[in-house]
């Protein structure tokens, strides 16, 4: 095709701007059975946590209207195992990885962050700041300004790699996490994570969830999460990667029009294993309709 | 993959037999596969439904599922010549036994479905087959012709109105000397054969179920802990048959 | 049926739990063309503020998956002319009125407030706290703590009528403001109103909405809104009222498990406009069938 | 209802016909229907479609729309049998005129079917009629044989590939002396005619469109300005016809 899909953010350039979204596609094994990998601006890894963890009880996934909950846990065997059995492999493969990082201490971020770098495994890591901050009662990192910012500059001094800071949409005002993040250092801001959300078993008469709440995702989220993103581009001037409910390169091209670089794919893969390619050809066939060469040409046109 | 046959088997069980494009050959028993409904835009998440039969000759699936919810509503309501998108075949099977072996099959409900292509399979390898076959009522009742083709079939009923009454575990009363036991059901019903057995020397698979977001392995959403619960198994990848030694009933 | 679908709000007594929410509903006039409006719970009239308001710039709706966003702007005739040609007609009924008030001054509310008041039309009082507050330069005052005890304290003075407050859902601890409206004076609280969501045109490359974001309501929200019920119903002791994509029966007994003491349904009138009706049959179906003789024996049940 | 007939006009444009049950007698040109798409879970707006013809005898509805998006190309594909959910006859239509007057219809794209039932309405008032229909190109053209048993028709397209070409205002060349103008389309149409009758003593009724929720004037979303600019109507409730002096165009 006539398009050049290739996206910059910051100092990391994808081949396309399209990357699965942490926890829905494990290590990338499972949907390497389908497609070559490579064909992705990059592998999101699934929450990884210094120590291995078993996750939430089941049920801990269930299905709403247009979208799911999930409350996984972070289940994963921890960043150790994580480097010795899943990144070893992830990284033969020709694409850019992205470990997602998650802790319920400053402490435990640093660390797993410390080993990730050390790893040279990994091309940058994502920040998941939407995990209960145990110091806090179990409040996430991510709803407070000053935690959010005190975690990442923290992050940050430990970290050699490009620093994606994901941010929570459970906020009143999203652009001011997206400041402190920026302050804390930094490199890049991806949003968003899930919403909080309970669906009640009519029959058993209590939550679906073992867990109660699940984080709420697919498309039913999209039009919170384009606002979101229109909302931080307004304030910061970082590059952004946009995600919630993204399932066609349409959807995809709404992000980049309210300034998004590249885009995660999360809930869509559970539907369609394949995506995650047919969103990039989606994407290279839309702007070869609309004549547009390369998405910086409309990045941001819409704010 | 096409719609071939619909067929309504109970007041809420459907046999649903699929043909085009797909792995027969691959086919386990106790594999299942994972179908988007309708074009998945309300219902992000496919439904995992057991291959109740493979014929790889005529290129055709089975699969028999009871109406629960609105996707199995879905699929009660196909008709001959609708298209459907499925993934599969997904999952560990049933491990065959050797040759010539002495094995018992225990289904509950709509667990009974994956057992018939075991039944398939172990007839295959010249078994001897004792099955025993779980419903609700007499009303409830299907398959069974089906399984007395492999083996000598005691069905139950909860309320005694067709065959044992209770529980597969009441048509236990004689214990033959089977080698290995292949079952799928209710959990309590599965726990309840691991306990009746736990003194005899019998190999024991059992198909497990949970809710499920991608079923590929990749989401964690349907781990199932190991028997010393200190690691998990994904029942839609490593699963859904396990050895009972293997996992925490 | 042998169900008794009679609820309580406080001191108010509805004849069942099912009322169409604000902005969804007009005055009643038009879906008394439908059917009956004395078979419903209550009637909760559109937003309505001191002056007459065009509203936003159109377009002012949008479909999005599962949902819909509005930027209606409340567009109202302005309370005098409200009192005069609508609530004059509604009285008529055999139904409750509550009124829904904006405003985007204190000193607005309260006038509104007694302006309803003194019509002796109304059984009560909605307060709309996500109206934007033009002192705080367009903040809403459902969103700080302070701002929004403040506002129902003052609104308190001069309310003879009993007052819901309205919970906006675009906020961190939805409990938090909950507690903030119980301090206040708030004798029920109603929620949640919408989200804020964006949707963009491609073709045009900008937001579809004049208004540019706009509030996201319908089914796709239920998840959040049952989570917040939830959150709320943990921590305050005041009637909650339910609402966020209520389609059906289930929906709705979904909200009661969680602490709802009433429900109300909006965009689900628009989807169909036999919608609340059909959603009361539905109520008392489902308790017929699980032998539940009044909404109390599962009020709460799930939390 | 149901679907009697679902016929291709051109390109992207399709006439359905409908019967069963409706208040056929109630209908005036110009109204309305509000369409349910597909089960409405993931598209709860309906879908504003003119009602092009109303037989009150063979109790059916024809609605002529061209495929935008996803809801008209859900209507697109409706077959005979299928049955829709909808609501109306809503909103009001095209005042009718004296007996035996001179009248302008003009109409542009899909702004064109509402003014079919209104011709039919004015041949019944032995009127005489002009019409003007606008299109996209020779391609584009549908019902315009229709139009023909009831007046005069001109054809304009954009690209003049058939009849006048440029906009319909092109066909104005020597005006008549109208009573009333009537007329469906574009925004700038409307305008344009506007502009161009404005030094002449004629009544105009314009039909427009507006993104709606409700349909039934309850929600507020539909409004146009009126024309001092100090209140606002509601296309679906006092519109969608309105005198071109009542608002601001
Ligand atoms: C490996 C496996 C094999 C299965 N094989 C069969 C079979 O052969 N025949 C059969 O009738 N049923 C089978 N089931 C159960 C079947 O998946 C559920 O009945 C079905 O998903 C219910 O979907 P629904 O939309 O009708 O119900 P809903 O209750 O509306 O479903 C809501 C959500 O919960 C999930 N869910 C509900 N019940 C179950 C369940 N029991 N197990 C897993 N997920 C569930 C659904 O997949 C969906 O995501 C199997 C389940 C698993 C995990
Ligand atoms: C009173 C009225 C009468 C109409 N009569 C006809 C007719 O006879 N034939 C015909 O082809 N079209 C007619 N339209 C336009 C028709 O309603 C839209 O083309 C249709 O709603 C598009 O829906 P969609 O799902 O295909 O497009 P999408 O773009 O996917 O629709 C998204 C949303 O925008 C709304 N929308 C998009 N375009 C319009 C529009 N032009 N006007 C109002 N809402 C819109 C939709 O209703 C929907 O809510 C009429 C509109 C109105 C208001
Ligand atoms: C099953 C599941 C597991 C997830 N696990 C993580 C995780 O470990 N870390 C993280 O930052 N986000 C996690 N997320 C959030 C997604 O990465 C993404 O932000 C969210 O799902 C919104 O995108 P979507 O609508 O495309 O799914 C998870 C989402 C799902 C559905
Ligand atoms: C078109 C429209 C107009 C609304 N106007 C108001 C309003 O004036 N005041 C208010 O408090 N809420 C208003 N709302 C919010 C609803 O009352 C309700 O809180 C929200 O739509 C969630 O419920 P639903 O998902 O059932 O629609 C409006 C919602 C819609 C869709
Ligand atoms: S369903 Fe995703 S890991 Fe099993
Ligand atoms: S669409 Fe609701 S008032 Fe017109």
């Amino acid at each position: 095709m006539n398009v050049n899909l290739g996206v910059n953010v910051g100092s990391l350039e994808l081949r396309n701007p399209v990357m699965p979204a942490s926890g829905c596609f494990g290590y990338g094994k499972e949907y390497a059975e389908y497609y070559s990998l490579n064909q992705l601006g990059a592998v999101v890894v699934s929450g990884t946590t210094l120590e291995p963890r078993l996750g939430n009880k089941t049920p801990r996934v269930t299905e709403v209207t247009a979208g799911m909950l999930n409350a996984i846990g972070l289940a994963n065997p921890g960043i150790d195992a994580v480097i010795q059995d899943e990144l070893q492999w992830l990284a033969k493969q020709d694409v850019p990885i992205i470990v997602n990082v998650s802790g319920d201490s400053v402490e435990d971020y640093c660390r797993v962050v410390e080993k990730v770098c050390a790893s040279g495994l990994a091309q940058a890591i994502e920040l998941n700041v939407s995990c209960p901050n145990v110091a806090l009662g179990g409040i996430a990192f991510g709803v407070d300004k000053k935690v959010l910012r005190n975690l990442v500059e923290s992050v940050k001094a430990h970290c050699t790699l490009p620093l994606i800071v994901k941010l929570s949409p459970n906020v009143t005002r999203i652009q001011d996490l997206a400041v402190a993040a920026a302050e804390g250092g930094a490199d890049a801001l991806s949003l968003i994570n899930t919403l909080i959300g309970m669906q009640i078993d009519l029959k058993a008469r209590k939550p679906v969830l073992a867990n109660r709440t699940g984080g709420f995702s697919g498309r039913a989220i999209k039009p919170v999460a384009v606002r979101m993103l229109h909302d931080v581009a307004k304030e910061v001037d970082l590059p952004l990667i946009g995600m919630g409910g993204i399932y066609s390169g349409k959807d995809a091209i709404e992000f980049v029009m309210v300034g998004a670089s590249a885009i995660m794919v999360g809930t869509a893969n559970f539907t369609d294993p394949f995506a995650c390619p047919n969103i990039i050809k989606e994407i290279a066939e839309w702007m070869e309709r609309e004549g547009i060469k390369n998405l910086e040409e409309i990045r941001g046109c819409a704010l | 993959m096409e719609v071939l046959q619909n067929i309504q088997l109970t007041k809420d069980v459907f046999s649903l037999k699929l043909g085009g494009e797909f792995s027969y050959e691959k086919v386990q028993a106790g594999q299942f596969v994972n179908i988007l409904i309708g074009d998945g835009k309300t219902h992000p998440l496919r439904r995992p439904i057991s291959i109740a039969s493979c014929d790889v000759e005529e290129r055709s699936l089975t699969l028999i599922h009871r109406v629960v919810g609105v996707g199995t509503h879905w699929l009660s309501e196909l008709k001959q010549g609708d298209r459907i998108d499925l993934m599969g075949p997904l999952g560990n099977g049933f491990p065959l036994p050797d040759e010539n072996s002495k094995v018992l099959v225990v289904g509950g409900g709509v667990g009974i479905p994956p057992l018939y292509e075991l039944c398939k399979q172990l007839s295959k390898l010249n078994c001897y087959i004792d099955i025993i076959l779980g419903f609700r009522d007499e009303d409830d009742l299907f398959m069974v012709k089906e399984f007395e083709k492999y083996g000598n079939v005691i069905t139950c009923t909860e309320d005694g109105s067709e065959g044992v009454k209770g529980f597969v575990t009441c048509a236990l009363v004689n214990d033959e000397e089977w080698t290995t036991l292949y079952s799928c059901g209710p959990l309590p019903m599965l726990r309840a054969l691991k306990e009746h057995f736990s003194h005899k020397e019998i190999a024991g698979y059992v198909s497990l179920e949970e809710r499920m977001a991608c079923g590929v392995g990749a989401c964690y959403g349907c781990t199932v802990e190991t028997k010393d619960r200190t690691a998990t198994k994904r029942v839609c990848k490593e699963g859904p048959v396990f050895s009972w030694e293997e996992i925490c009933l």
